[in-house]
């Protein structure tokens, strides 16, 4: 088990022909995930690698395949429509790499997810991945290894950290989800903990915040009520100056709101397992299941 | 990005929102002659610059004659003013804004922002105009009314209806009122603000409302739809390093520590400065090289992390995904000897061949150390800036 | 038992002060029904009828009041606000009277409602009764009895007409809805048929449609689909002539769609009781409930 | 409500959409001139009527000259247009429109409507421009592509990409496409329109997109934000009987029978008409009365009726709901005296107080006959216009 994505996900990806569409879609194939049709526009009849059928539309891709997932390659000013393009063609799951969305195009994305049966997973992160089974996405896929922890991440080197610390100490992922560091995302940590709780592979979460908004302080009041699974945190951020962007652009400290210290205090008191520094990610979790 | 008072003014003009007379200047000589010209016998020199805050630091001046309008301008331009915003170092003041004056009835706090939360546009009112938000907001948080606007409800009248009852205005200000929360509320949407702070809102004696001042932040990222934005960056009020970074595609913010950190990605990036704090020395930026940190990449970060006189080290922490660290630790040898690189550097490189890595690093013949771990890196730097 | 309202229903009326606002509101309280609070813009502070307290904003009439359901008496104009004003105060039922609402208006209202846990009855219709429990909209209260037959209809009058029938023929009604006569409305035919099966004390629904749309077509394959219960139909407008709008602004026959024959061919085929003329819709629903 | 051609492309042209060179001409002496004024060799000219299908019925003609644009005209103005869409009496032709000729390289059909069934705005496309879209519904189904675009999802280039594709259209007319459609679904929203028809939509040799033929349906709903609809009403092209009965605020919609209906609420009143139907008459209108059905009303509803001199009696059905039913009798027999009507009148009140309003009617001394339900009301009326 696993959740969002297994060995059985059919993935469409838009974009499939561009630079960073191909070069993943590739990496993505190589893992394993069942990458089954492409898209993009004008491309429609060609094959990508000399098999991955291309086509214009999403409708075009649906006549001829069943359709689980679709990774979103499209370039930023095109992005919101090619997420509604998902939306509409009743895609299960988009998972939207696209980073530069703006935010008042994510206004529109979200209120058309809410009306919607589609889970969104982004924009602006580095994908979803169950170790050994399926990758949408673009994190190196050789440092997941498939376990019992369930990791949930604003970032994305930041997350390969986690997991390689989460691999070497001998825990393994079931599935790792990096959810974006944009301010306006589809999916916030609350319904994948839900996800995740609910799994029966899955023996505990690593949930990796980062400073602006209060998205973590949210989730640990979820976590309080309604999680028997233990969750490790880390939110990284302690150092960074007021109202400045900090490389993401949900990262931002502003009117004094959305500090490292104010969430890891909430946190705490919610009886989530802080990891004080990344380095110990691994290890909080060890002892969080009480293995060390 | 942020951009200046009067920028923001001719914004909310475009979309049929008033402000009073006003012009902008670069010199004492311009100062008096807009006196003149804005027939208005009290005015207000107000400095130009990226922050807020300005009246506590002095930016914002009235005046009553031409004469005087000069003598503060000569004072105002070219001092460099520090406000709760600026940091220490503060900002030069390079233009004014001369303004008409007004004569306030009563005054409001108005602002725009994204609520994350319901993803909405939320405005945020008070009748404590003129007062700083965030003080109001812990001392008097029920004097501050928050309504956000989902994009598929729009701003309706029981908005505005709500938006006046709690400022405390009779019904007689409704029509205005609507017409000026419309107009705030298309133009934040249209030009793709990230914020529209209007504080003071004020309501003249004849009744109208004005923004006194008005401060917008505009979404980098929506500049592929409004060229505009582009005539609107003013370099001068950035940091001169962070303005070269930006032009080289990094991303990089000057913070006050001495040790230089290159980092991809901005969450791990984070991270590092956090854990070199930890072990008791202090991160000088955050710098984020991307996902491509190839050698002409990593000469470029160099250069910039060596701008910074007060850094005495660098950390190199970079998990290598899809990219190979073998081949980043040949990019930073290269670079490194390119500029004569010569301060110590701990360099830690984790992911594909990160074995190949280290023993590159090691054997480079550069002042270079390896770190085995984020946290092993993090401690070796800070040991060695803190001698 | 019954569908959507009954005797412990808390009502607040918005516009209870205007001209159709206060007549009808004082009607309901005849009927018995709850209603615990007014809203009209600037008439905060007074009370209607020297009883039922008046408040400038819902959100001031939810600081005293538990409030179940909003009849909605705003002008034209104004009825989105109104509307979108009891979605963001989580009313969950929302019954809108108000007639001659822009359809762009409702486009917008709809949405809103699709992404809240609201419910919207109308607009342009004559409200919901729970025969002697509680009245929420201008029907006259004394020609429904409680019984056994649930109502559905796009109709004002001819829904008295029918009601009238059954209460005449001793079936009587459980929950009297009218959907309302506009193009767009809050609520179709079909969740509201759901209801009515899973109530236990309804026996039967009788729909009561018009031309226009295809609002009866889709409800009577759900009826195929999902129902036990008989369902009686009725179509007005066998002799409306095509292009024209017939009274309300939804009955208009365009580009041959939305025809009476059309739709009463799909009910009968989906085994929906027909009654060929309103005089028999009460004997429809006997023969359907096999007493007579 | 309906308007013309030539109102529909001003409020295109208001939008931003192109439409071809056009002079609106009421004599054949300013279509002569129109003529000469357009500078094309050829002219088009147009009966300007609330109906499609105009060409087929000769009010769509080309003419290569002054003079034989000024004879089209003679013939056209004053005319009784019949096309499908006009029923049998036709429309008298006022005005015609003169447009410029265009060289046609293909042409396309192109409609916005409103999706009932999503709540929503649709595209309907074909590249069958210039037929009757219902036939081509009904014959080829798939040469037609709808596209409901919901308010929170918005018209995306996606959308436009679909259109392009289906119209058979390649990628260098994306951008002039894109435009066209974004400033059409923008028109359709801001005007509230129930409905826009293009067809045929061309493109010219010199590859530009131009409605030809433009047709507006507007909701009145919405007048109150649009004041301009008004001017846009030409009472001239409705039912004179229709006309009257809307500035009476009744609802009436002339048909071909004889009997006058006279109901309150819409769906009762089909229902009547209905019934009627099913005893072997036929109504001669639908008139809802509305909910307060006093004398005065009712006594401009049979005025209204009495002017179709078809009408061999009268059925009045009303279910006096809030209002009495004794109280209605009342009303009907004091208008039914005022105006001294003789028809025979079939009166059918049900509801509060039926018992007391049915002796009213019956002691009324007028050629009144009670209904004791309505297919008793609607028999009896059947009988007696059939004798």
């Amino acid at each position: 088990m696993s959740i969002l994505v297994n060995k059985n996900t059919n993935v469409l990806v838009q974009g499939i022909t561009g630079k960073e569409g191909s070069f993943h879609a590739t990496k993505c194939l190589e893992y394993g995930t069942k990458i089954v049709a492409g898209v993009t526009p004008f491309k429609g009849g060609s094959r990508f690698n000399n098999s991955v059928p291309v086509y214009n539309t999403i409708d075009e891709a649906k006549k001829t395949h069943r359709i689980d997932a679709t990774m979103v390659f499209v370039p930023a000013g095109f992005a919101a429509s090619g997420i509604i393009e998902a939306i509409e063609a009743e895609i299960p799951l988009i998972v939207c790499i696209t980073e530069g969305i703006p935010v008042m195009d994510m206004l529109n994305v979200k209120a058309a997810l809410n009306s919607s049966n589609s889970i969104m997973i982004g924009p602006n992160c580095p994908g979803v991945i169950t170790a050994d089974e399926c990758k949408i996405g673009i994190m190196p896929g050789f440092i997941h290894k498939k376990g019992k922890i369930g990791v949930l991440s604003r970032s994305g080197t930041l997350t390969y950290e986690a997991v390689d610390q989460l691999t070497k100490a001998g825990l393994g992922e079931t599935t790792c989800i990096g959810i974006g560091g944009d301010p306006i995302i589809g999916t916030p940590f609350i319904p994948l903990l839900k996800m995740f709780e609910d799994d029966p592979e899955t023996s505990a979460v690593v949930m990796i915040g980062e400073i602006g908004g209060t998205a973590e302080e949210e989730a640990s009041e979820f976590i309080k009520k309604n999680m028997k699974k233990p969750v490790i945190g880390f939110i990284a951020g302690k150092t960074a100056p007021e109202g400045k962007r900090m490389g993401h652009a949900g990262a931002i400290i502003s009117g004094g709101k959305g500090t490292a210290s104010d969430k890891l205090k909430t946190l705490e008191k919610n009886g989530v397992y802080i990891a004080d520094n990344p380095s110990v990610i691994g290890d909080t979790a060890k002892k969080a299941l009480k293995l060390s | 990005m942020d951009i200046h008072e009067y920028q923001a003014k001719e914004i909310l003009n475009k979309h049929g929102i008033k402000t009073l007379g006003s012009i902008l200047c670069h010199s004492p000589e311009e100062v008096y002659r807009a006196y003149q010209t804005l027939l208005s016998p009290i005015v207000v020199v107000k400095a130009q610059v990226h922050a807020g805050g300005r009246g506590k630091g002095g930016g914002v001046k009235i005046a009553k004659s031409g004469d005087e309008a000069r003598s503060i301008a000569e004072k105002m331009l070219g001092m460099t003013l520090v406000t709760a915003q600026t940091g220490k170092e503060g900002k030069i003041v390079r233009k004014v804004l001369v303004e008409s004056g007004a004569q306030i009835s009563k005054e409001f706090y108005l602002s725009l922002t994204v609520d994350r939360k319901n993803a909405a546009v939320a405005f945020v009112v008070s009748a404590e105009g003129g007062m700083e938000i965030e003080e109001v907001s812990k001392s008097h948080p029920e004097k501050i009314l928050t309504i956000s606007i989902k994009p598929f409800h729009g701003l309706r009248s029981h908005h505005v209806l709500k938006i006046l009852l709690f400022l405390g205005l009779d019904k007689t200000f409704l029509g205005d009122l609507s017409g000026l929360l419309f107009h705030l509320y298309d133009a934040f949407i249209r030009e793709d603000m990230s914020m529209l702070e209007i504080n003071p809102l004020i309501l003249t004696s004849s009744n109208e409302f004005i923004p006194l001042d008005a401060k917008i932040i505009l979404d980098d990222n929506s500049i592929f739809r409004h060229p505009y934005f582009n005539d609107y960056i003013d370099e001068g009020e950035e940091n001169p390093l962070e303005v070269k970074a930006k032009n080289a595609g990094l991303n990089y913010i000057k913070l006050d520590g001495n040790v230089g950190c290159m980092v991809n990605g901005a969450g791990l990036a984070m991270a590092t400065m956090d854990t070199i704090k930890e072990f008791g020395a202090s991160p000088a930026n955050f710098l984020d090289v991307g996902g491509t940190a190839d050698s002409k990449r990593v000469e470029t970060a160099f250069n910039i992390l060596l701008s910074d006189k007060k850094v005495k080290g660098i950390f190199i922490n970079i998990f290598g995904g899809i990219v190979k660290c073998d081949m980043v630790a040949e990019g930073v040898v290269t670079a490194a000897k390119n500029i004569g690189l010569t301060l110590p550097v701990v360099v830690r490189l984790e992911g594909t061949n990160a074995e190949e890595a280290a023993r590159l690093i090691e054997n480079s013949g550069m002042n270079f150390i390896v770190g085995r771990s984020l946290a092993d890196g993090a401690k070796k730097i800070s040991e060695i800036v803190k001698k």
